[in-house]
Order: structure tokens, then C-alpha cells, then sequence
């Protein structure tokens, strides 16, 4: 292929799409929509996956000592061998003072309820640990029951429900995606096919006049890459202010929301969304204009 | 040059379009093909083209059997043929002048090239004028020139020119057939389907009837058949 | 019937179509309009039907002065007109049969009428065999006199054709003018916009002649003007 | 307009879907592709709401004694003053003993460590409150102080901070509803645009031979009724189809599931969601034909 015919399929690929406009545009919109729901659900669905990782890193299990008291050296020795477990991030030992003084906070104004309880105290030393993940819950409570001298109370119950929780969430988000991955891929087929429907008249005169396949394709092709980057660099402006706007609203104005939300900065979220979001683009303009070209190009 | 042999070509519809025609046209020649309307006339052309295949019969074009050629060959057969359509078939989106070049930058013809031949074979038509006009801002017989332009600015060895002055006043068609009469001057094959009788009956030429499908007359200087 | 006042017709793009028009046609006529290729006949047809707007002058068909027409009444002042358009404007999806009995639905004539005028104008026209065809699978031809059949299928008092008979052969194209002088010796007015020399010298009819947009002969009982 | 006219408006609108297959299967597509993503998010946004909803009947108000014990005429009284406040579901007595019973089931094994406290239990008698909506808590409670010989603890952190949740649930279904319906009817009004561009040229013949703008109209509206209707019968089968086996599903195979998750009854979805679909599938099928042929209908 010669330099100046390539000049010339730049030039019409852009002819293209102004002389088409009602066709680029159509493209452009429908291209542009699937990504900003793309893009929206990735925002939402790190940002669920972030919070729970949180939520996750904050349930704790919290190892009993039975009644008896251990020294001061029995406890460091009993700390460092939970220290030792894998996946266990802090351990925290809570003396039966302690635990008391954090019962009578709970209990707030009532209080002097509890006072009668200091001299004989009935609650237990205990050790709060912290897990990198609470997936790993099973395992680190099998190797804690090895550890003489404490017995393991932990909520397993409850931690069930909360990975339940988390999983389905995540599996909902997966799904919607994909879904919603689909549904973009299928209407882009669509419109794409209508465009190349509207050109059929024009593709078979050029075959008629003895253009090869790859001639006609070509103007195409570039056509959808640059289709395929507007229709990207759209939604991306778009969720990129939206979600600057709402994390710094949320920030700013809602304190009591700044206590259960936690979101990623729009840097780490984008740096992963602006390529892909990109790349998706690109790749259903290109795919979209040469796979439905061919079917006019069978003449 | 052009051969067919027991050629028929029958449409999913049913209808007979062409009943075994054989016919031999030489290099350098000038046939008209005439027929009343419907008569295969148009069929004749799309087959040497391959627009449309023929269900019986071979086609050889320049020594090749067109009737087996590959399908990637075919943009290469379509170049060596410039081709007049009955309906014109000019590219909505492109000017005069780029409906024209576009001809050339499918053989990727050099700019310079371009930029000379283009005017010039407007120039021929009588076009000049109209270079910078979209075809849905041509006159009938404007878009008629145009698809003639095209069809001469590559210099192909075939010229197959369905009607082509159909849309013409007898001034201008005849302005035109001098053209074509040059071209064939030049050694160029060229292949008319016209319904013009006082341009048959004048130019002295080959001409070759259909009827309802059939070669009925193949005269090497004959007249337009049905005087009336 | 049809007047034309002092019609200039610009196009956007700067062609001028036609300049200073100014033409009675009377009721019943039959008139040739005639001139080279771009000298504006086609303009002069789309004027009549307000498918162009003209610069200056007023048009008036009827007694009534369309320049002036409510966009609601158009529909109304086009019933009135038949048309075969030089391009056919047939439409794709439907049948010969279908697109003629189009032309009846619109004016909501009656299923027995349709069934009745349809097969008659297709029989005139010589495509009774074509009647379940599509645009796509007819001849040049075929299509030529499908729109012929459309325009004349309500007996419209004013019939425009332009270039009504150049994709048809000699034979077929005489056969077509006699329906048209059929169709005016009922008392339609006919118009024609045609390149065909014999027809029209044969024809002894009036003859309009344009040059460039120009109205340069008018004469009852004409003949193409550029004998040579 | 003459009944014959009207019937062949019908016909030509049942043949104009099948003759222009592609426009027809484009616009169905984008129907059912935008009624799909509506009924998923409906489905999903109407179950968070419910488990919401249960979420908080739940959460409860607990209302303390202080430390003198009552007899049982003045729990009575209380009792029904209680319940004569507005929004206020259910209201249970719990006397120290019965309190000190549900904290060494807590406890589980441990439970021996609270064995002492039986004689002199510290516990207070209290009672417990269920709410209509958590939303009333604070007028509740500022009637419940007015009520002597009580006094009032409850959750004022936890609660707002469940009833900003749930809104932050509420709003972001309602955004990304809103932002799909959008881009549903920019994609609607896309490809309707296309079918009537692709159909230019027949308008205008149509035009051009003396047909009122009416007569071009009826058949495309009809054919955007018929195709509104399919484009909404389809996601409305898909969806109905994926919601009874999801339901099934975890109700069958995960019990811990069960605890935290209640779905709606698939009749009580459907009973909204059909209408809906439907009208809006019309809605959009007619607004889109006689909107975009507007455009075409100015010759
Ligand atoms: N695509 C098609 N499908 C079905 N039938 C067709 C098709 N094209 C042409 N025909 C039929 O084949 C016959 C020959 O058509 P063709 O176009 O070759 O005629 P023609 O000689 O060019 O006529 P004209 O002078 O009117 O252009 C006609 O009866 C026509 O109806
Ligand atoms: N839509 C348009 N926009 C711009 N110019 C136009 C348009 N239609 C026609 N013209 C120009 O107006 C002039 C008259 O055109 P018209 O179609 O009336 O010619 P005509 O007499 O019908 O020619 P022919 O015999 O070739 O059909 C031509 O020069 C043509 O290029
Ligand atoms: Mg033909
Ligand atoms: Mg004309």
C-alpha cells in the first residue's frame, strides 16, 4: 500500500464522519452511553468492594482467657504466638479492668449500674485480635486453639453473614456489568449495522468500480477508531466531574456519612478506568465498522 | 477479447433474463447491443461485470474464464472494464470531481495524475463547470456525464456503456458518442446497450440484438432493427 | 391551467436554473418541453409540484397561485398532478402492483377501484407480467413505465413526465406516447419534458424549448429545434 | 378518515416491521435493551428497599427504668401510655431477670462467668420498643420523655447512621435509574432517527406523490406500537424468568443467605413492572415515530 493512499484513508475516515454526521453521532452516543455505564459501575462497584474491604479489616476476633490470671510473661508469650499467625494483623491484649471500664462507656449514663462490679470482676481477660482478611477467620482460629491456656470465642455466625453479604454484593455488581457489558456491545452492533446499511448503496458502487475489499474497509476502520475515542473521552469527562462533585460533597457536608463511606481518590479509580474505557472504545469502533462491512462487502 | 458462450441467466424470480446467448466481440470493436425493454440488455453487462452469474454458460474476458475467478480477483477484472450504469451509480457523498478521482485513487494513481486527468476528461463531458456539484445537484443527463467520466479516466482496454445518453439531448449525445467513437479510436473495446436508434442507424457500427433474452441479430454494420 | 409568471429559479449552490420563465399551458393541451441537458426542464416539473421553491415569480396551476400554498394543501395541489420523475421515485419495498395501487390508497379510493384501475394502467403500460416484481428486479425500463402507470392510475387532470420514454426502446417508447395522446384526448393536460427528436417531430405538438434556464421558442406545433 | 384506510395503516404497519427486519430488530433491541436495565434495577433497588425495610422494623428503641423496681399495675400503665404513641409497633416488658437470661445467652459458654449476679442483680427492668419507621425515632422519643418514671436510651449514632445508609442505597438506585432511562431514550431516539433516515427516500416519494403527512405517519406509529410492545414483552419475560430462579435459588440451597436477605414475591415485582414496561415501551415506540418523522415530513 502506497504512503499517499494511507494519506488518503485519514482523510476520508474524517470526511466520514462529518459528511455522516447523524450516523457518527449516533455512534458516538451509543458508544458514550455504555462506557458512562460502564464507567458509573466501576465507581460504584470499587468503591462497595473498598468499603467492605474496611468494614472486613475491622471485624475482629476476640480470644477469651478462661478464669484463671496469667502474669505478665504468659501474656507477651501468649501474644506473640497469635503474633505468629499468618494473616493475623494486631493483637491487642484487654485486661479484666479494661474490659470493664469499655462496658461502662457502652453502658454511657447508666453507668453506676456497674458500680457494685469493680471489686469482684466477673469479666475475663481477653485478646482482641485484627485479621488481614476475615476470609481467613477458620484457619487462624484452628491454629489459636492450639495456643494453651485460652479458649476462642468468635462470632462465626455473624462473620458468615457479613462474607455472605459482601459476596453477593460483589456477585450483584459482576452481574449488573456484564449485563450491562452486553447490552452495549449488542446496541453498538446495532448501530453500527444500521450506519453501514445506510452506505450499502455507497460500498457496492465502489466495489462495482473495482475497489478491492481492504480500499473500501480501510476509511471505514478509521472512522470507528476515531468514533471509538470521542465516544470514550465523553464519558470519561463526564463520571470524571460527576465523581470529583460527589466524593468532595460528600466529604465536605456529611459527617455523619464520612463514618461508614470510604472512597477511593478519583486518581487510583481513573487510572485504571481512563485505559479501559479507552481500549473498549477503540476496540468496538474497529471491531463494529469491519465485521459489519463485510456483510456488504460479499457483492 | 469478450466471449460468451451458451450464456443463460434465469432470476430467483423466475425471470429470463438472457437464454443461452454465445457472442464474440474482438479487440478494438464497437458494438451496440439493442432490444426492446427487458430484453437482457443490462443482464448482458452485470455478467461481464459480476454483478450477477450467469446459471449456464462461460464468460472469457481477456482470455480468462471470468465464470471460475476467485473472489479476490474480481476487483481487478471490474478495473480493466469502465462502466457506464443504466441508473448511474455515482457515490451520494462525493463531488463531481471526487466521484471522478475516486475512479483513479482505487488504482492508486499518483495526485499529479489525478489532478491532470480529472479536468481533463470533465472537460470531455462538458462538465468543467459542474466539478464542485454533489450528484443530488445534478441535471439527469449532468449525473449521465459523470458516470461516463469515471468510467473513461482510467483508459480501461473494455468500455461498457449501458444507455448512455438515455438522458441526453440529441446535441449532447452526440458530443458524447464523438468521444466514445475517439476512445475507440485509441484501440479501446467498447460496448453499447442503447435504445438510440438515430445514433445506431448513423455510426454504421456492429450491432447485436436481443430479444426477450435471445440473440436474435448480430449484423457488423447494421441498423436499428424495427423502422417504423 | 398552468402559469408561469416571470419564474426564476437559483439553487443554492449558485445554478441557475431557470431565469425569467414566464408560460401558459391551457387546459387539455399537450406540450413538449425541450432543451439540452441542465437547461432547466426538470426544475421547471419540480416548480409545478413545489418540490423547489422558486426565486421570484409566481406559479399558478388552477387558478390558484401555489407560490402562496398553505404547507397543509400541498399534499392536495400534488394529487392533482400526475408525475413520472426522471430518477422514478419508485418505492423499494413494494411491488409494481403495490407501488401503482400507493397512488390510490392515498386519495383512500376504494379496494373494488384498486383491484379494478390497477391491473388496467399495468396492462397499458405493458407490465402486466411484472406486477409482483420490486423496483430492484425490473429494467430500466420496467421502472420507467412503472412510474408511468403510478402517475396516470387516478386520472389526474394535469400529467407531468419528464424524459418519460429514455430508457425505452423506439417501439416501446410510440407505444407509450399513444397511451399519453389516449390520455389527453380525454381532456387531461399533458406536459413533457423529452429528449426524444422523433417523438417530438413526429409528434407535431407544442413545443417548449429552454437554453440555459432561458424560455427561447414556444411555437403550437413544433419540432426539435437542432435539426443536423 | 375511512375504515379501509385504517386497515391498511394496521397492514402496512405489521409489513413495514417485516420487510425493514433490520430497523425493526434494531429498534426492538434498544427497547428491550433499556426496559432490561430498567426491570434489573427495579428488581434490584425494590428488594434493597425491603430488606431496608426490615432492617429497620427492627431496630429498636430500649427504654430504661431507673434502679426502683415497679409493681405490676404501674408496668401496665406505662405499657399503654407507650403504645399510645404514634408509630410505636410493639412495646415488650423485660424484667432483670429476663434481661440477665438474654445476656448469659450471649455469653454461650461463658455464661458461668455471670453466674454471682443473680441475687443482686444489676441489671434494670426495661422495656423494649419496635417503630413503625426509624424515621420517627426522635418524635418518639421526645414523648417518651415525657412519660414519668422512665428514662430513655437509645442509639441516636447507630440509627442515623443506618437511616443515612439506607438513603445513600436509595439515591444511587434512584440516580443510576434516572441516568439509564436517559440513555435508554437517547439510544431510542438514536435509532428510530436512523430507521426514519434510512427511510428518507420513501417518505418523500411518498410526499412527492400526494400523501398528507398523515397518512405517512399512521403506519410508523402503529409499527413503533408493535415494536414498543415487543421490545417490552421480551425483557419483561427475561427478567421474570431470572428473578424466579434467583429467588429459588437462595431460598433452596443457602441458609445463611436467608437470615440477612427477603425478596420481594415475584407477583408483587411483576404488578408494577409490567405496566411500566409496557407503557413506557409505547410510549417510547409512538413518541419515536412521530417525533423523528417530523423531521422527514417537512418537504
Ligand atoms: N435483479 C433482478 N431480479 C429479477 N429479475 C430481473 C432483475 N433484473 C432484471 N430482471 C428481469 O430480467 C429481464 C431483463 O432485464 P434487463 O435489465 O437485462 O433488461 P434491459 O434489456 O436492460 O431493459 P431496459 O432497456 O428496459 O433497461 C427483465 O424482464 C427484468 O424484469
Ligand atoms: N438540487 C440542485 N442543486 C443545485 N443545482 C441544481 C440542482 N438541481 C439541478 N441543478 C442545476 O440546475 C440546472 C438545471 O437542472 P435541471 O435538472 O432542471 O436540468 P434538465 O433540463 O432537467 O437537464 P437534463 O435533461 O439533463 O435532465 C443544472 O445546471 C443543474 O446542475
Ligand atoms: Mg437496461
Ligand atoms: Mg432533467
Amino acid at each position: 500500500m502506497k504512503i499517499r493512499t494511507m494519506k488518503y484513508f485519514a482523510a476520508q475516515g474524517l470526511r466520514g464522519i462529518w459528511r455522516n454526521r447523524l450516523m457518527s453521532f449516533a455512534s458516538i452516543a451509543t458508544i458514550s452511553s455504555c462506557l458512562m455505564i460502564v464507567g458509573i459501575f466501576y465507581c460504584v462497584a470499587v468503591n462497595i468492594d473498598y468499603m467492605l474491604e474496611i468494614l472486613e479489616e475491622t471485624a475482629g476476633i476476640t480470644v477469651f482467657y478462661t478464669k484463671e490470671k496469667y502474669n505478665e510473661k504468659t501474656i507477651e508469650d501468649i501474644k506473640e504466638k497469635i503474633n505468629k499467625i499468618d494473616n493475623v494483623k494486631e493483637v491487642k491484649y484487654i485486661s479484666p479492668e479494661e474490659a470493664l471500664e469499655s462496658e461502662k462507656a457502652e453502658w454511657g449514663e447508666y453507668a453506676s449500674l456497674l458500680d457494685g462490679l469493680e471489686e469482684d470482676n466477673p469479666l475475663p481477660p481477653s485478646f482482641e485480635l485484627t485479621l488481614e482478611d476475615i476470609r481467613y477467620q477458620k484457619d487462624v482460629i484452628s491454629q489459636l486453639n492450639e495456643i494453651n491456656g485460652i479458649e476462642v470465642r468468635y462470632f462465626e455466625e455473624e462473620t458468615k453473614i457479613l462474607i455472605s453479604f459482601n459476596n453477593i454484593i460483589r456477585i450483584i455488581s459482576l452481574v449488573l456489568i456484564l449485563v450491562l457489558c452486553f447490552i452495549g456491545i449488542m446496541l453498538m452492533d446495532n448501530t453500527i449495522r444500521l450506519t453501514v446499511y445506510i452506505r450499502k448503496t455507497e460500498i457496492n458502487i465502489m466495489k462495482y468500480i473495482g475497489a478491492t475489499d481492504w480500499f473500501i474497509r480501510w476509511p471505514f476502520i478509521i472512522e470507528g477508531i476515531i468514533i471509538g475515542l470521542i465516544g470514550a473521552i465523553i464519558p470519561l469527562g463526564i463520571v470524571w466531574a460527576f465523581y470529583n462533585f460527589i466524593t468532595q460533597l460528600i466529604y465536605e457536608k456529611n459527617t455523619v456519612l464520612q463514618n461508614i463511606l470510604a472512597f477511593r481518590t478519583t486518581e487510583e479509580i481513573f487510572s485504571v478506568l481512563t485505559p479501559v474505557s479507552l481500549i473498549i472504545g477503540v476496540s468496538i469502533g474497529i471491531i463494529g465498522s469491519s465485521i459489519s462491512i463485510r456483510r456488504y462487502l460479499k457483492v | 477479447m469478450i466471449e460468451l458462450n451458451n450464456v443463460t441467466k434465469t432470476y430467483d424470480n423466475g425471470a429470463d433474463a438472457l437464454l443461452n446467448v454465445s457472442l464474440k466481440i474482438e479487440k478494438g470493436e464497437f458494438a451496440f447491443i439493442i432490444g426492446s425493454s427487458g430484453s437482457g440488455k443490462s443482464t448482458l453487462i452485470k455478467l461481464l461485470l459480476k454483478e450477477v452469474e450467469p446459471n449456464h454458460g462461460d464468460i472469457i474476458i481477456n482470455n480468462k474464464n471470468i465464470t471460475k475467478l476467485k473472489k479476490s480477483r474480481i476487483p481487478y477484472l471490474r478495473r480493466g472494464l469502465g462502466v457506464v450504469f443504466q441508473d448511474f451509480r455515482l457515490l451520494p457523498n462525493k463531488t463531481v470531481y471526487e466521484n471522478v478521482a475516486f475512479a483513479m485513487q482505487i488504482v492508486e494513481a499518483s495526485p499529479k495524475e489525478i489532478r491532470r486527468n480529472v479536468p481533463m476528461v470533465l472537460s470531455m463531458v462538458g462538465l468543467s463547470r459542474k466539478a464542485r456539484a454533489y450528484p443530488n445537484q445534478l441535471s439527469g443527463g449532468e449525473q449521465q456525464r459523470t458516470a461516463l467520466a469515471r468510467a473513461i479516466v482510467n483508459n480501461p482496454p473494455i468500455l461498457l456503456a449501458d444507455e448512455p445518453t438515455g438522458n441526453l439531448d440529441p446535441k449532447t449525445a452526440w458530443e458524447i458518442m464523438k468521444v466514445l467513437k475517439d476512445i475507440n479510436s485509441r484501440g479501446t473495446t467498447v460496448v453499447i446497450a442503447t435504445h438510440d436508434k438515430d445514433i445506431v442507424n448513423k455510426m454504421k457500427k456492429r450491432v447485436i440484438e436481443l430479444q426477450e433474452g435471445i440473440l436474435v441479430r448480430d449484423l457488423p454494420k447494421g441498423g436499428y432493427s424495427d423502422e417504423d
